[in-house]
């Protein structure tokens, strides 16, 4: 049985991403998406703080300050790329002109419901940046999480008990153990890892997984 | 290597079927499409509905498109201009319907429909004909209308320089719907004078982000509607 | 008795106009404006279709055929100005960033409603442009107008017939008789034309008009 | 002649007042206009609501502002930030109230309020907790919510280069939300790295036009945050 790694969890997730795409992707494991472009396409990447056509991080000391990404660490422009103001850069969002937006979660239901920005911890500061509007408004959803939390409590639940991003988002599910698409009868299993059995990932899986279809 | 230019204004609306709503670009004649209007023309898709702020001059361009009787709605905010005879005629024949929205409402509405807001309020046309019927709300004493985001299957417009991945930028004030339209088409479609290399266009100065551009197409040296429509041309 | 000339309508209009203001004009009489902006003061002129700094028509041959304003006629941009799209252009008008806007009209109610679209009249195709974005927006509506329609009738009145442009909207008029200043009480007369006298004006006017304040 | 500029970051924000709603730029460190962050919280303002998408780090700029105890209400989108504790700390002594905001409502409501559109529906945050208690309504058989637009009394933005009539240029994604807050602020403040003389900047590329702006002051090497902060810089 091999669990994939994140990396190797980024790369499959690329695999299922078209040629000339409008990607956003979120902080975190979303970010190895770009070490993975299959050969032959090209993805076109948007940071929601204004830029589209972002490129990887500038060699040390090449940078701009004032060239950041949404995590706020310094990257580039490549060629073809424009810069926009916050409200233009929303409107690519919510008007639906983004492809793909890879995200990570704390929870996913399999209604599609996502959340992945507060826990709810009663004395925690809440902060939600763009993730309810790119879950809104980009055409695709991808989640790339862990199957689970690191006490190994499922992440992929029946109903999301943290507060939600939003609502029936969630398209697809790329974890370390499975690819599963969310569909109108919940968690359909498209692929396993190397070796890991059905019964393993649906253990790990809090609610029913419907497996590979024939 | 993502490559939005195609070869002919032809191939770059080959696909507007009949019932689509087509925006186009333009005030007046500056940053009229004229090429693609005309090869739209050639296509032959019919029962459109068009947004644009005038409904043409002469019978080139717009004017030739709803001549040619393929226009059966008209979304704009000014049908008369001078020169505009075809219009006109069909209007008073019934032969096409006009939905007249203040410019600035129809601005408004397709900037919201291109940023995936469903509808908005104004105070424009408050009190007015254009305001009746329309729901009216207060907000800190004032009354407003509520407008709905406009979008359109296809969205053609005028650029000045363009590159293969759609970004735009245009000539002085033929910029005016343009950049609102390519947001608000699903698929647009611009013609340039120019189309360079990426990496040409200084991404501080691009004022259409590619994102919002599916096809381009160069047209060298564009024809001017007040040129044309003084020449006495028409179309075909 | 001297009725004002339409460039003396305009000229005295532009001596109400401050240092710096945003203008838009409206087509006609209201053009005359610029060639009337007083000693030591400077006005930036909004084109609503996309030009803020616009200036006087090219020379013969030198014009853009791109380079127009509202009323389609080819101007010039002056140094400090600047192009954008309609949506911007309306945002500038609708959210109250222009100081002043210079209309036509057909007729003028003493409450400051405004009509200056349409006569009404069945057949006609209507065509409304942005004056409705215009006097819902800008700061002042200043009026310019001969004082009477051709015929003779009022266009002063005590409630417009043809359909509103706007309501309430109106605050100044500038006519060839008089500059009448548009009050909660109703027309109030702030000015006459060289040896008007105020009952002639009152006379052609549809409405009561309050006499000049001591 | 119309000439925006002013002398000095403190006569740039000489008459904010306390109780004042004020809109700063950035997004992180790229916009942040430190110099007259700085310069209002020698001018002594307090009570300010303040809208920005952080709330600053380490202890300059906006940092420094909210640890002067001069903020009542930020309204912002992502509080959180590396090297930010002076935000939390006057959050958790119940010191400063927080009104969160998804980012691209916030970025809408600027824009709104500058445009003047009192009020427009949106999807963002239906069936959240931020979605809470705010009018829904179906629009095509989706659900969407009322939101409102933003003003303020004053915006303070950074921009890069600015002629005396306001006209603004900016660096990268420094960009972010200045254009829309000059937009929807009463009175917009810019500082610039650069003044140039009317007419060098090209009218095709201007973007925010000077109409949005009422004071210029040129900043001609403005600190960034992260050198401050990593510098263990404070302010005062």
């Amino acid at each position: 049985m091999k669990c994939k790694t994140r990396d190797e969890m980024a790369q499959r997730l690329a695999q299922d991403i078209s040629d000339g795409a409008y990607v956003n992707l979120g902080i975190g494991i979303p970010e190895l998406v770009t070490k993975y472009v299959p050969n032959g396409r090209e993805f076109i990447y948007h940071t929601e703080n204004g830029l589209l056509g972002m490129g990887p991080s500038p060699e040390e000391g090449k940078g701009d300050h004032e060239l950041i990404n949404a995590g706020k660490r310094q990257v580039t422009a490549l060629p073809g790329a424009a810069y926009f103001h916050h409200a233009d850069s929303f409107s690519m969002i919510r008007g639906g002109h983004l492809d793909l937006c890879v995200l990570g979660a704390l929870q996913v239901a399999s209604n599609g419901d996502l959340a992945n920005w507060s826990t709810g911890v009663a004395n925690a500061i809440p902060a939600v940046g763009g993730a309810m509007d790119l879950v809104a408004g980009v055409k695709s959803i991808y989640v790339l999480t862990q199957h689970c939390t690191k006490n190994g409590e499922p992440k992929l639940v029946d109903a999301c008990t943290y507060p939600l991003t939003g609502c029936g988002v969630v398209n697809r599910i790329y974890t370390d153990l499975a690819v599963i698409e969310v569909t109108l009868k919940g968690f359909q299993l498209v692929e396993l890892s190397d070796g890991v059995p059905y019964q393993y990932v649906q253990d790990r899986t809090g609610a029913p997984l419907l497996p590979i279809k024939e | 290597m993502i490559d939005k230019r195609v070869s002919s204004v032809a191939e770059a609306v080959a696909d507007v079927f009949d019932g689509a709503t087509v925006m186009i670009g333009g005030f007046g004649e500056a940053g009229s499409p004229i090429e693609l209007i005309h090869a739209l023309i050639d296509q032959g898709a019919t029962n459109l509905t068009v947004v644009n702020n005038n409904t043409g001059s002469g019978e080139v361009g717009l004017a030739a498109l709803i001549k040619a009787k393929r226009v059966a709605n008209m979304i704009c905010s000014y049908p008369r201009t001078s020169n505009s005879t075809v219009f006109p005629e069909l209007y008073h024949n019934k032969e096409i319907n006009l939905e007249l929205v203040p410019q600035g409402t129809l601005a408004e509405r397709i900037r919201a429909g291109g940023s995936g807001i469903p509808a908005f309020y104004t105070p424009t046309a408050v009190g007015t004909p254009l305001g009746e019927g329309k729901e009216l709300r207060l907000f800190k004493g004032r009354n407003y209308v509520l407008e709905h985001g406009l979008t359109a299957d296809f969205a053609l417009i005028k650029g000045q320089t363009a590159d293969q991945h759609g970004n735009i930028v245009y000539n002085k004030t033929a910029r005016n719907f343009a950049p609102i339209m390519a947001m608000a088409g699903k698929v647009t479609i611009s013609q340039a004078a120019q189309v360079v290399d990426l990496g040409e266009l200084d991404p501080e100065t691009i004022i259409t982000p590619g994102i919002f551009v599916q096809r381009v197409v160069e047209v060298r040296n564009p024809a001017l509607e007040s040129t044309l429509v003084a020449a006495g041309e028409t179309y075909p």
